[in-house]
């Protein structure tokens, strides 16, 4: 039995827990009886909005979730669609706030988080793309030269931690984004994405069926980490000591997950494992109630089994804490030796710590004492929250600036080009393995990567894609245009777009404003999922990501996966030969608002965003997609951010060569920097060309001609410039801005931390 | 005047530290029994030049607060190089 | 009976699937061997991959060259049999003493996975037969950990004895500042032992063998490397 | 009994080392002046069980020899650990 003594919860005690006084209420009526310390922990950490999702729960719920390729919609540790027989997992999450506080473990325990997610499918982990959202470079001379070095050094630590643990883990980043706003200087963003595969009869689930099977726990000891959030509970006799011993930073160990990994793949591959869970936020009392309430049993847990890094650490230490590298494995009791055995031999750490039962309780119990006692469903049916809403005024004053094009287009587009938003980001992904299991076919630095899916002859192209500019001027918008820059991403690759994940970045959801934003970019993400066909099958939500109370720019971040034969060639972003015709597939109208040249040139985030027709959307993708896949195309590059200006140039820089373009209009500037949406650039064969117009003629969607690919020189209304200089720009910016002056990474050098 | 000192670079107690973890796991099998509370740090050593040795030691603190160490997750300890022989 | 090839895993190894895809690749078969395992009797050539075994931590290779297995290695090497250790495989036989010299921290301190030119310094090898010296060719690199090292009289040993394999170069083989990824001395990225059956290399020839994602330029070393096995 | 000690494992005297070069070219910009011959390695702190204080010393520089640091390139001491604090 479990005994309290209600003195010593008194409310100040469960509210600075961060429970409300319903909360509390809710768990004594569940209970029927006080809350023990332990119970009042597990509580609170389930709970918590970060656990419970409980204020964005009802919006989520509207999300297009099903498709025919989707196998397992939200609520597992990762969504699974179907590529040609092969179950493909796919996830993206947040660990902003760890990676603000100490970028290189922070992004490091993010992969791991992310891997484990995909592993507790059953997935093998095969790519990782990590999304990334900074405060300026100090070579941007936009705000403090001292808070602008402080997010160079934060840049460096991400990307430190990304390589360091993703290559030692041996599973390819094939992607990502790094984009720099002044809104990301107090609160950067580090979103990680994981891609895994099984056959498709093996995907596993987070359940522990069957009464009587045995619980185990692989990997990591367990210490003090990340219960910082319920130390108030500490009793007095440990509390100071306790105190000094919880870290404030946890600190990866890939070894460990690259044991766990194998390991428990190859437990599943022998048919040992019932259910498995990874251990996230809320560690063991997550995963064990969770896997537990999915089955409709109970669990008995034994915190005496469970390996500690550290003495006298209390039961709700234990169970709370979120020591990384770990995961939760159910086995029925025959197995049990063959499972014990097989990770004896790969080295792997494995205790049983407890066993299923029919009770629908998770019970706990330490030194032979019951600690908790709690109806298992209960953690996880957490309190559900419609918070208020409200439209900030400021909206509307901002959509209603306009702004102009540049006079001098050279002046403007080199600034483009050369600013770190734009610039090649191969200073970062040439510290990543993107190689490693001989299946990145398009590496990192075209539209998306693509890689095949063993055993199939299909491959998937996956890009992730976020602009919280444009969010920030129209939430709802903004999110579709964030979907259909992905869509015309993969579309750019000759991919079909089949499903998306995603991570919303958004300030503090009590305020009235940033619930707006949320429940906007929602419905804008459903919308446009619904019109282009991509269902969503999971994501992930972070909260409180604000400076002061100054929220971030609302930040949906969408992770998207198509799929194609394998036969496609992919044409890439860069012109192949001179005398190619350049084709441009899509309208372009006067549309500057939230433009990266108003943001880089003008210093401006304002106006009113591009008009975006989904339907138009689909269909410039469709025609890019049935080009590609005819084989017509030499090459062809998505336009997004810097529009026609900047797609050009990538497309000179990436290549070598240059292009003779004629835009036909009496406002080239306009035609060059407006960031209209659903665009993209082809180039082709001259004898193909009539056959590309004929197909987008077929479908409705305009398309010109507007120059030859040529040499040396991009060169135009306006503008003539040396294909040299713009790729010196486009290649080296970048590592100049992170200190780095040569592009190869290969020079001085930077040490430092604060 | 130059002056010589070791800085050592340390995980800190509440961090984990799992290089050393792997390194203690692996000795037993290598033939090294009884090894216990392994913790893998920095050593760094170098000349620092000042008027006196207050000074360098002055420097050299706030050196390894800001460069030298990462306070978020090490800390670290200046000694008077005589102490020590590796690496000079 | 086809000759078998041993890819020896360790904890912590994360190529050796591209291995043996890669000599699958060739028309070949290969196996795993776990480091535990202390018998390569049923096998012709031995390939220590990539990765990191034991996390790098410590050192790389450093607590992987005692594993039972390596005694094994070392074993079917002195008998004259082919070796070849690839990235984290050329540290393990540094660390094992099976290759002189060390490894150590690239000289830009930064990870690097990209393809660099390499120039054949020698055919005359097992391991190098397939190709001609001079040559250069075009293979991936990715580590963090492959600036090279040794004693001076050891480099003269190298070089006298023709043990060097591939040194780093432009396209036009010149040996340049530039085109050395990692400060590696005197550019070299591979060498071979005495007896000229042990080749180690910090490039990837695994991620050059398909055409479909890295080229073909590797594909020399494995097919030199299988048909040492075929010819003996 | 169990014995407290620290390794000191140094990059040789007669080799380069980049990371301490790139720390010394670095630490001037940074408001660090005058500070030389900076040479990063790495301390290990740990402990033996033992008899007596000479065998453990004598385990543990059969391990430091062999596992804890790499004669090829690098020297390593051994030191009683009360002569340090650092990540006890
Ligand atoms: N952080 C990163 N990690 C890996 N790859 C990256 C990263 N940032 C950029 N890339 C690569 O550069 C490409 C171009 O980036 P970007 O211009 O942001 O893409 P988009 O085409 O979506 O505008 C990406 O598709 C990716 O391959
Ligand atoms: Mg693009």
């Amino acid at each position: 039995m479990v005994t309290t003594t209600s003195s010593e919860l008194g409310a100040e005690l469960y509210r600075s827990l961060g429970l409300t006084d319903d909360e509390f209420a809710r768990i004594k009526t569940i209970l029927g009886r006080e809350p023990n310390r332990a119970e009042l922990a597990m509580y609170s950490v389930m709970w918590s909005e970060h656990c419970s999702y409980k204020s964005s729960r009802i919006h989520l719920k509207t999300l297009p979730s099903e498709g025919p390729h989707v196998l397992v919609g939200p609520g597992e540790g990762a969504g699974v669609i179907d590529v040609d027989g092969v179950a493909v997992a796919l996830r993206l999450e947040s660990h902003n706030h760890p990676s603000f506080v100490e970028p290189f473990q922070g992004a490091a325990t993010g992969i791991g988080g992310i891997v484990r997610d995909v592993l507790s499918m059953g997935a093998r982990p095969i790519a990782l793309l990590d999304p990334l959202r900074f405060g300026p470079l100090p070579a941007e001379q936009i705000g403090d030269a001292k808070v602008a070095e402080r997010n160079r050094v934060l840049v460096e630590g991400v990307v430190s931690g990304i390589s360091s643990y993703g290559n030692c883990i041996g599973v390819p980043t094939v992607g990502g984004e790094i984009k720099f706003e002044g809104t990301y200087s107090g609160n950067p963003l580090v979103n990680v994405m994981c891609i895994g595969v099984a056959p498709k009869e093996r995907i596993m689930k987070a359940r522990a069926e069957g009464v009587g099977n045995k619980v185990l726990l692989l990997g990591s000891t367990t210490g003090r980490d990340g219960i910082g959030g319920v130390s108030v509970l500490a009793s007095a006799t440990f509390g100071e000591e306790a105190e000094a011993l919880r870290p404030s930073v946890q600190v990866g160990d890939p070894f460990t997950e690259k044991l766990l990994i194998e390991g428990c793949l190859r437990l599943i591959e022998l048919g040992l494992v019932v259910g498995i869970q990874d251990l996230g936020g809320a560690g063991l009392c997550c995963a064990t109630s969770e896997s537990a309430a999915n089955a409709g049993t109970g669990m008995r847990l034994d915190l005496g089994q469970v390996a500690l890094r550290e003495s006298g650490m209390e039961p709700f230490e234990i169970l709370t804490s979120e020591s990384q590298e770990r995961m939760l494995v159910i086995v029925e009791p025959k197995d049990l030796d063959a499972a014990l055995a097989e990770c004896e031999r790969m080295g792997l750490r494995a205790s049983v710590v407890g066993e299923v039962t029919d009770s629908k309780r998770l019970e706990v119990v330490s030194d032979g004492e019951v600690v908790a006692d709690v109806p298992a469903a209960s953690l996880g049916d957490g309190p559900v929250y419609d918070r208020p809403i409200e439209r900030p005024s400021w909206v509307d004053a901002l959509s209603s600036e306009t702004i102009e094009p540049p006079d001098d287009i050279e002046a403007g587009l080199m600034k483009l080009i050369g600013s770190p938003n734009i610039a090649s980001k191969r200073w970062a992904w040439e510290q990543y393995d993107h190689q490693v299991m001989l299946g990145t076919v398009v590496r990192p630095g075209a539209d998306a990567a693509v890689l095949r899916i063993p055993g199939t002859s299909t491959r998937i192209a996956v890009t992730t894609d976020g602009n919280g500019r444009y969010c920030y001027l129209d939430p709802r918008g903004g999110a579709q245009h964030s979907v259909a820059e992905a869509y015309r991403n993969l579309s750019a690759l000759g991919a079909e777009p089949v499903a998306i994940t995603n991570c919303l970045n958004f300030g503090n959801p009590e305020r009235p404003e940033v619930m707006w934003q949320f429940a906007e970019a929602v419905r804008g993400i459903g919308e446009a999922c619904i019109s282009l066909g991509t269902p969503v099958t999971g994501g992930n939500v972070s909260f409180y990501n604000e400076t002061g109370d100054v929220a971030i720019y609302p930040t949906p971040i969408i992770g998207m996966v198509g799929v194609m034969p394998e036969d496609v060639v992919v044409p890439g972003p860069g012109w192949r030969k001179e005398g190619d015709v350049i084709l441009l597939l899509g309208a372009t109208g006067q549309e500057l608002g939230g433009s990266e040249y108003a943001r880089t040139v003008l210093g401006k985030v304002s106006g009113k965003l591009p008009a975006l027709d989904l339907e138009i959307e689909r269909a410039v993708g469709t025609v890019a997609r049935e080009a590609i896949r005819a084989g017509l195309c030499m090459s062809a590059h998505d336009l997004s951010e810097g529009g026609l200006a900047v797609a050009l140039a990538e497309a000179c820089a990436i290549s070598g060569l240059g292009a003779q373009i004629d835009l036909q209009s009496e406002t080239p500037a306009w035609e060059l920097f407006s960031e209209s949406a659903s665009r993209i650039l082809l180039s082709v064969s001259e004898s193909a060309a009539s056959r590309v117009l004929e197909i987008a003629s077929n479908a409705g969607v305009p398309a010109r001609r507007i120059g030859v690919v040529s040499a040396g020189s991009l060169r135009g209304p306006g503008f003539d410039l040396d294909v040299a200089e713009i790729s010196s720009a486009f290649h080296q910016s970048f590592a100049a801005a992170m200190g780095y002056p040569s592009a190869s990474g290969e020079s001085s050098g930077n040490v430092g931390y604060s | 005047m130059k002056f010589r000192f070791a800085v050592d670079v340390m995980p800190k107690k509440e961090i984990s530290d799992p290089q050393g973890q792997t390194v203690e796991r692996a000795l037993p099998s290598l033939g090294y029994p009884g090894i216990s509370q392994v913790r893998v740090g920095k050593r760094i050593t170098l000349e620092v030049e000042a008027d006196s040795e207050d000074a360098a030691r002055d420097l050299l603190e706030r050196a390894s607060e800001r460069v030298l160490s990462n306070p978020v997750i090490e800390e670290f300890e200046i000694e008077a190089a005589e102490s020590s022989g590796a690496g000079r | 009976m086809s000759s078998r090839v041993a890819v020896v895993v360790f904890p912590g190894s994360n190529c050796e699937q591209d291995a043996v895809t890669a000599i699958e690749y060739l028309g070949s078969e290969s196996e795993y061997v776990w480091h535990l395992d202390t018998d390569l009797g049923a096998f012709d050539a031995v390939v220590l991959p990539g990765g990191f075994a034991y996390g790098d931590y410590l050192r790389t290779g450093a607590i992987a060259a005692f594993s039972p297995v390596m005694e094994a290695v070392r074993d079917f090497a002195s008998r004259g049999g082919p070796v070849l250790g690839i990235c984290n495989g050329f540290q393990i036989l540094c660390e094992s003493g099976l290759l002189p010299g060390a490894l150590r921290r690239n000289a830009g301190l930064k990870f690097r996975c990209v393809p660099v030119n390499l120039r054949v310094e020698t055919s005359d090898s097992l391991l190098t037969s397939e190709y001609k010296k001079g040559e250069v060719i075009e293979i991936p690199i990715n580590h963090f950990e492959g600036n090279y090292i040794c004693s001076s009289e050891t480099l003269e040993q190298l070089r006298g004895e023709d043990r060097v394999a591939f040194r780093y170069c432009d396209s036009a083989g010149a040996l340049t500042a530039e085109s050395n990824p990692n400060g590696a001395l005197d550019s070299i990225a591979g060498i071979l032992n005495e007896g000229r059956n042990v080749l180690g290399m910090m490039p990837h020839p695994e991620r050059a063998v398909d055409p479909a994602v890295g080229g073909t330029d590797g594909q020399a070393i494995l097919r030199s490397l299988l048909k040492s096995l075929t010819s003996s």
